[in-house]
């Protein structure tokens, strides 16, 4: 009766299902390297400094000042890979170390960690890059000739500027708000455009977010939610005056297709409740028509995302689920 | 109407009072720890500012052109009486609304907010109605970053915060990413 | 900040104030505040008389260089006025002055008109942008611009303030200014190089001086025929 | 919305089935063995008092303890023999209990005593039940709530249908699926007599899916007067409970704090029905019930009809005892069965089955953080917020709990199956739930005493 | 209220009870103008004089104020005060007067002034109530000087407006913004909590966890 000697007593549930948080964490950077390699693709291996630079700024206070093994559920990598596709291609190597730390330490280890913050860690230290460098985070150096040649001045000495003398190219956002000229609609969708890193083909973002949606490991409501609003809400600015940008210029530019899969949906952050869930992605789409069309900004899915972090708080707390038996059926029928 | 509609968005998003222009931080570290205390102290500054910029309006237009050095100890005189008044109103004439907002009008007389909102509505020259849209775009901004704050606050007390941030350095931290947040509306309707 | 929340140490009834003070009468009490408050207004008016000469006087300084920084030349000016549509140097009695609107007329060393400075302001990326500019109602061109007044970006949006290779362009444009990225410009008269990563900011400026040129160039060219005309009589 | 294909309730989970293990063989009746252990807590409700004492000799079907209130049951011997003592013997709660232990006579031929049966034709409503009573039927899909006093609702309440639970939902287990095929006649005719005790003119009976056999079993033997209907489910976790399953037969749902009968409802295991029949057929009460001895820690699943009383120990060994690698043995279901420590402790009238599991299928214990993915929530039957509540709980709020409807929680256990970070939010309800009901009672004891003094 | 040594009421307020760092009073302009080391500096000495002068007359009058209006009389004397700040301010120093704008005004609803007039001023005597708000005044201009000082030359790379690092350093804007006053302050705070366990750790013999680092939690 060896067996019976190690007998465990446990309270039931005894069995559960086999997913863990570090395996959706992981598989989720598993989806986000495919972009990364995009990223590679179109914008020459540079790109990968500049990812690895944003992930060690998140991974290393993570480690030092973290719950003990907190790498190990691969959220802090997440965070470092999603800052990293945010950026500009030639962003200098140091700038993207600082602004994963400060996303990490500000956005997730001063609440506690993993499952504690409010703000999504990626988006606060894409913020904070671009309130302290707003000239370094909106340069977008223009292709070279070379693939293999690096854009931009990615070894800038720490604290020092970048050399100023970079050749850019301006993102399809940019050209519509600054010069009123739109970018076509396909070349968008396959990513044949300026930009951040990971943002410049929808195509392969929405498949990388069908695989998660399908695994359960994103909330396909919220990109869904997004997307409509954006839709519907730009689509109706277009109708009332065709100087605004149509609907389809609107979803596939600028980071709103990664922001509404990759970064609206992280779970620490959006609602529980699945109505939360819609009013949430209502919220950015709509937040971010408003930012794109009468805002100062080109880009406005970071800060939309990040307000909506702020409110999901009282967005849980409005949409609490009615529970079973508060209002029989017969009574609402 | 652009220029109002203007003034009230940046009073309440742009240039936020609380995010952007530190004014109202008492309430916004003292009374943001529930929902239905901040939203219902964001409403009482509502009412307050109004008030205040009639008040100041009518200061700046009828009395301190003749002793400009007065204007401070007016407007703080000035407002913390009519207040008082209003209280009394209030109190008397319903008192059901003066236990919504009535306890908190004593604590917003001598506030920051209210004594800002006069001096800038003076400094920009403001007139009656762009002080008026002025004075709401400022409490309804005050409201926003007081529910957000409170809301957030609620939540984090569930959550598992290190003992060295508990505490006032983690609502300046949230208040600054929410600042951060809140940069993302600059050039609200602005120029181009 | 409020009175009501004073430090948790000082309690603000403490009981040994309250024994050792006997009821005091109202009238008392109003007396002492008035008294008080005579007090205060007294020393208010005499800080008050000892700090305006030298608070006017730079007032008026920063006024006189700006408006000589834009109009680059007169010796002096003449403060114009806007009433009931038409520019005037005399006011009517009674009126504040601060509450009107008002223009600069340069004046040259033989008297003659040498240019107007006109202020502007305009909401920008963070708050209201103000600046002034100088116009030469002759030519239909501007002489200069200089911000007074702005919150924009440090080191981005407030370039517009502090960038000489943009506010230079002022001098000598044709207006209507028109805003154009930096090299893509078609080399027409009237444009102006935006600032690369503060379009909004540089915006701003180029659309505050149509905008106010719009307003006032009626009223300065009729300004300057009337004088024109008195100046033939 | 109620179509026949996709008849269930909203939420729940899908944990494997597991049941093929024991899904297709037939009840075996397992030898007496030498000793039985019957507890006076087999039930929910007072504990009965035992009216033996050591020495004393029993024969089978005996009453050895009788039933302490209303909301409580007899307990009889489930074996002829000698009562050696009343004593602490381990019991399932993990805790030691009062319990009757008799050494079973080995050259009995276990006859009971020749007895009256009655004939339930000509009984009224209230003999049915006192003889219900009188059989200690309890319900035997786990709660173990004394039958009799579900089939006497108060004055003036009707109960237009009975509904019978054949649900099975937990993982592994098949006791009811057996007694469903290979006792379906029983079924019916205690559905019969029941009908007749609660005056309901309609039964209805609520079967998954998974079990296409004990459906036809069912439909193949219903007698033409009774108005019976059988209804297939979508096969979910935890239909099996009274309320999910009123929700997805006649899509109604019970009030939150309220009962069945709030909704013309009363809810019976089939197990239960056909024991009842059992006591009419043969006039022996509860003193042997079908278990399911399965799990992958077990080297040959059965299912085994066992007398009350009997050591799990017993069963396990007639099993062919635990592999290797067995980690866990639960009584009842995986998800709300209690793990159990001691294999001493006996079989009593709610033990469904003995699930025993190997390391590689417990849940992990490695817990991680909430990330606030909301699982639970899409998961909780009745549509609670296990997330707050969870936090809720770490943080030792427990009337901000109660205020978030904690009283509805049933522990069903679905919230900690989801549950990625492996949080054990239903085993920290559970707690909570006792807590809270400690807490309220203090309180009326409190009140009463001050209504005392006053 | 306790007794306390001269020294005490000269030192208490500088450090152990700093107003800003300690008290979380008079946050308002800690955070608004904050921005340069030169602000911090004019807005803190400014402060600091009305504090002084307030604390003074408060101190002298105390016996013919009536007890009932007390504080309606502290904040006629500290709005006086103010004013004159106001005014010698914009006669002196206009640049530094236009880039505090509206923040020298609003030092009159300072709590911290008017905190230490009704703790300290109204029941002590002069001297002491002198020493007093020299010491808060004093906490309160180190308080913002460490501010300000952080800001300027991170957000600017400068020190009362002197380069510190050459031509090509990048300046974190952000510091010089608004979030910036938020985030500043909310490290200095917990940079002294974090120091204050260490220093508490280190007399407890070091048992204490290190707060850090959180153990694995549940929900």
């Amino acid at each position: 009766m060896s067996a019976e000697s190690r007998l465990l007593v446990t309270a039931a549930p005894h069995v559960g299902s086999t997913d863990s948080t570090p395996r959706i964490m992981w598989t989720v950077v598993a989806t986000l390297l495919p972009l990364l390699a995009a990223g590679t693709w179109f914008f020459g291996p540079g790109v990968l400094l500049v990812v690895a630079a944003a992930v060690a700024g998140a991974v290393l206070p993570e480690h030092f000042f973290g719950r003990r093994g907190a790498l190990g559920d691969g959220s802090a990598a997440i965070t470092g890979l999603l800052l990293g596709l945010t950026l500009p291609p030639g962003l200098p190597l140091w700038m993207a170390f600082v602004g994963g730390a400060f996303g990490i330490a500000f956005g997730k280890l001063v609440f506690g960690g993993l499952g504690q913050n409010v703000f999504n860690p990626a988006l606060v230290g894409r913020a904070f890059l671009q309130a302290a460098f707003p000239v370094a985070i909106t340069t977008w150096p223009a292709a070279t000739e070379e693939w293999m040649t690096l854009r931009g001045d990615l070894f800038a000495t720490p604290l020092m500027s970048a050399a100023a003398d970079t050749v850019t190219a301006a993102t399809p956002l940019g050209l519509m708000k600054f010069e009123g000229t739109g970018t076509e609609v396909l070349e968008l969708f396959f990513g044949q455009t300026g930009g951040s890193i990971g943002e410049t083909s929808a195509l392969l973002i929405l498949v990388c977010g069908a695989y998660l949606a399908l695994k359960r490991y994103l909330d396909w409501r919220i990109p869904v939610s997004v997307f409509l609003t954006t839709a519907v809400f730009a689509g109706a600015l277009h109708l009332l005056n065709p100087e605004y940008p149509g609907p389809l210029f609107m979803l596939f530019s600028g980071g709103l297709v990664l922001g509404a899969i990759f970064m609206a949906t992280d779970m620490v952050t959006s609602p529980v409740t699945t109505k939360g869930a819609w009013i949430f992605g209502a919220g950015i789409g709509f937040l971010v028509v408003v930012i794109r069309v009468w805002g100062g900004l080109a880009e406005g899915v970071m800060y939309a995302i990040l307000l909506m972090n702020a409110l999901v708080p009282f967005i849980n707390r409005v949409t609490q689920p009615r529970v079973f038996g508060q209002r029989p059926k017969e009574d609402a029928s | 109407m652009s220029d109002l509609f203007w003034i009230l968005l940046s009073a309440m998003v742009v240039n936020n009072f609380t995010l952007a222009l530190f004014l109202g931080l008492c309430p916004f570290m003292g009374v943001s720890s529930r929902v239905d205390t901040a939203l219902r102290m964001g409403l009482a500054n509502v009412f307050v500012l109004v008030l205040t910029s009639l008040s100041a309006w009518t200061l700046n237009t009828f009395v301190l052109p003749y002793a400009p050095y007065l204007r401070l100890i007016s407007f703080i005189v000035v407002i913390a009486s009519l207040v008082q008044i209003v209280e009394m109103a209030v109190k008397k004439l319903s008192p059901a609304l003066f236990r919504q907002l009535g306890i908190f009008l004593p604590l917003i007389t001598t506030n920051c907010a209210i004594l800002g909102l006069a001096i800038f509505q003076t400094n920009r020259g403001y007139g009656l109605f762009e002080g008026l849209f002025f004075a709401v775009g400022a409490g309804l901004g005050l409201t926003l970053a007081l529910v957000l704050m409170a809301s957030i606050r609620e939540s984090t007390e569930l959550s598992d915060v290190p003992e060295v941030t508990r505490g006032t350095g983690l609502v300046l931290i949230i208040a600054g990413t929410l600042s951060l947040a809140f940069m993302g509306f600059a050039g609200l309707l602005s120029a181009a | 900040m409020s009175a009501a929340t004073s430090p948790p140490n000082a309690p603000t009834n403490a009981p040994e104030n309250v024994q050792a003070r006997p009821e005091v009468s109202s009238w008392r009490l109003v007396a002492t505040l008035a008294l008080a408050g005579a007090l205060s207004g007294l020393m208010l008016v005499s800080v008050h008389q000892w700090t305006q000469p030298a608070i006017q006087a730079h007032k008026a300084e920063v006024l006189r260089t700006a408006v000589l920084e834009v109009l680059g030349g007169p010796e002096t000016y003449e403060t114009l006025y806007v009433i009931d549509g038409a520019l005037t140097a005399t006011v009517p009695d009674g009126t504040d002055v601060r509450t009107l609107e008002a223009v600069y007329a340069g004046v040259g060393p033989d008297g003659a008109l040498d240019g107007f400075a006109v202020p502007a302001a305009r909401p920008g990326f963070q708050d209201v942008v103000s600046l002034i500019f100088g116009y030469d109602a002759a030519t239909g061109t501007l002489r200069g611009m200089k911000v007074l007044g702005n919150k924009e970006t440090p080191g981005l949006g407030d370039r517009i303030e502090k960038d000489t290779a943009f506010t230079a362009q002022f001098d000598g444009t044709a207006v209507p200014l028109i805003g154009v990225k930096p090299g893509r410009g078609s080399g027409a008269d009237g444009e102006i190089d935006t600032i690369t990563g503060a379009t909004i900011s540089s915006r701003t400026v180029i659309v505050a001086i149509n905008e106010a040129l719009d307003r006032v160039r009626p009223l300065l060219d009729a300004y300057v025929n009337a004088r024109e005309a008195e100046a033939a009589r | 919305m109620n179509t026949a294909f996709l008849r269930s309730f909203l939420h729940g989970v899908h944990p494997p089935e597991s049941k093929h293990l024991t899904a297709a063989k037939a009840i075996r009746r397992l030898p007496f063995p030498d000793e039985l252990v019957l507890p006076l807590s087999q039930h929910a409700g007072q504990p009965a008092r035992a009216i033996v004492k050591p020495g004393d000799r029993v024969e089978r079907g005996d009453k050895i303890a009788d039933a302490d209130g209303w909301v409580s049951s007899p307990v009889h011997a489930s074996a002829a023999g000698t009562v050696v003592d009343i004593e602490l013997q381990p019991h399932s709660s993990g805790s030691y209990k009062t319990a009757i232990r008799i050494a079973v006579e080995p050259h009995s031929a276990q006859i009971p005593r020749p007895r009256v049966i009655p004939d339930w034709h000509g009984l009224s409503g209230d003999e049915l039940i006192e003889a219900v009573r009188q059989g200690g039927v309890v319900g035997l899909g786990g709660a173990a709530f004394p039958t009799h006093v579900k089939l006497k609702p108060p004055e003036g309440r009707a109960i237009e249908r009975l509904v019978l639970n054949g649900c099975e939902c937990e993982p592994y287990l098949t006791t009811d699926h057996r007694t469903m095929v290979e006792y379906p006649e029983r079924v019916h005719l205690g559905l019969r007599i029941m009908m007749r005790c609660l005056g309901a003119k309609r039964a209805l009976i609520g079967v998954e899916n998974n079990k296409p056999d004990a459906i036809e079993a069912l439909r193949r033997t219903k007698p033409d007067d009774l108005e019976v209907e059988i209804l297939g489910l979508t096969v979910k976790y935890p239909q099996g409970a009274e309320k999910m399953l009123i929700k997805a037969l006649i899509d109604r749902e019970v009030p939150e704090g309220g009962l069945p009968l709030d909704v013309g409802v009363v809810v019976q295991n089939v197990a239960s029905v056909a024991t009842i029949a059992e006591v009419f057929e043969t006039g022996l009460p509860l003193i042997e019930r079908i278990v399911t001895v399965t799990g992958p820690g077990i080297r040959r699943p059965e299912n085994l009809i066992v007398p009350v009383g009997t050591r799990i120990r017993h069963l396990i060994d007639a099993c062919g005892g635990l592999t290797d690698d067995a980690a866990e043995v639960v009584l009842g279901g995986p998800m709300m069965g209690t793990a159990l420590g001691d294999l001493d402790a006996p079989v009593m009238k709610g033990t469904t089955g003995v699930v025993v599991l190997t390391e590689a299928d417990v849940r992990g214990r490695v817990t991680h953080p909430c990330i606030r993915c909301g699982r639970c929530l899409e998961a909780c039957p009745v549509f609670l917020n296990p997330q707050l509540l969870g936090s809720l709980a770490g943080k030792g709020r427990l009337d901000a709990m109660g205020d978030n409807h904690l009283g509805l929680c049933m522990v069903c256990g679905c919230c900690s199956y989801v549950c990625p970070s492996n949080i054990p939010l239903s085993q920290m309800f559970g707690a909570a739930k006792t807590d809270l009901r400690r807490k309220a009672q203090r309180e009326t004891l409190r009140g009463d005493a001050a209504g005392a003094n006053a | 209220m306790k007794a306390t040594t001269p020294s005490q009421d000269l030192l208490r307020g500088v450090w152990r009870e700093n107003p800003v760092l300690v008290q979380m009073l008079g946050l308002c302009p800690a955070l608004a103008v904050t921005n340069t080391v030169e602000n911090s500096l004019a807005m803190g000495i400014a402060t600091f004089f009305v504090l002084l002068g307030s604390s003074l007359l408060v101190a002298l009058l105390k016996r013919f104020i009536p007890n009932e209006i007390r504080i309606s009389a502290y904040i006629l004397i500290i709005a006086t005060f103010v004013t004159i700040a106001d005014m010698g301010l914009e006669a002196l120093v206009p640049d530094v007067h236009k880039a505090l704008g509206a923040f020298i005004a609003l030092i009159v609803v300072n709590c911290m002034i008017l905190g230490r007039q009704e703790a300290f001023a109204s029941k002590r005597s002069v001297v002491r109530s002198l020493l007093d708000a020299i010491g808060s005044g004093t906490g309160f201009v180190i308080a913002l000087f460490l501010m300000g000082a952080f800001r300027e030359i991170v957000g600017m790379g400068s020190f009362l407006g002197i380069p510190l690092f050459g031509d090509g350093y990048e300046p974190w804007v952000v510091m010089i913004l608004p979030p910036g006053g938020f985030l500043t302050l909310g490290t200095l705070l917990i940079g002294l909590s974090w120091f204050q366990r260490r220093r508490k750790e280190a007399a407890d013999g070091g048992t204490a966890k290190n707060g850090a680092v959180q153990e694995g939690s549940v929900a």
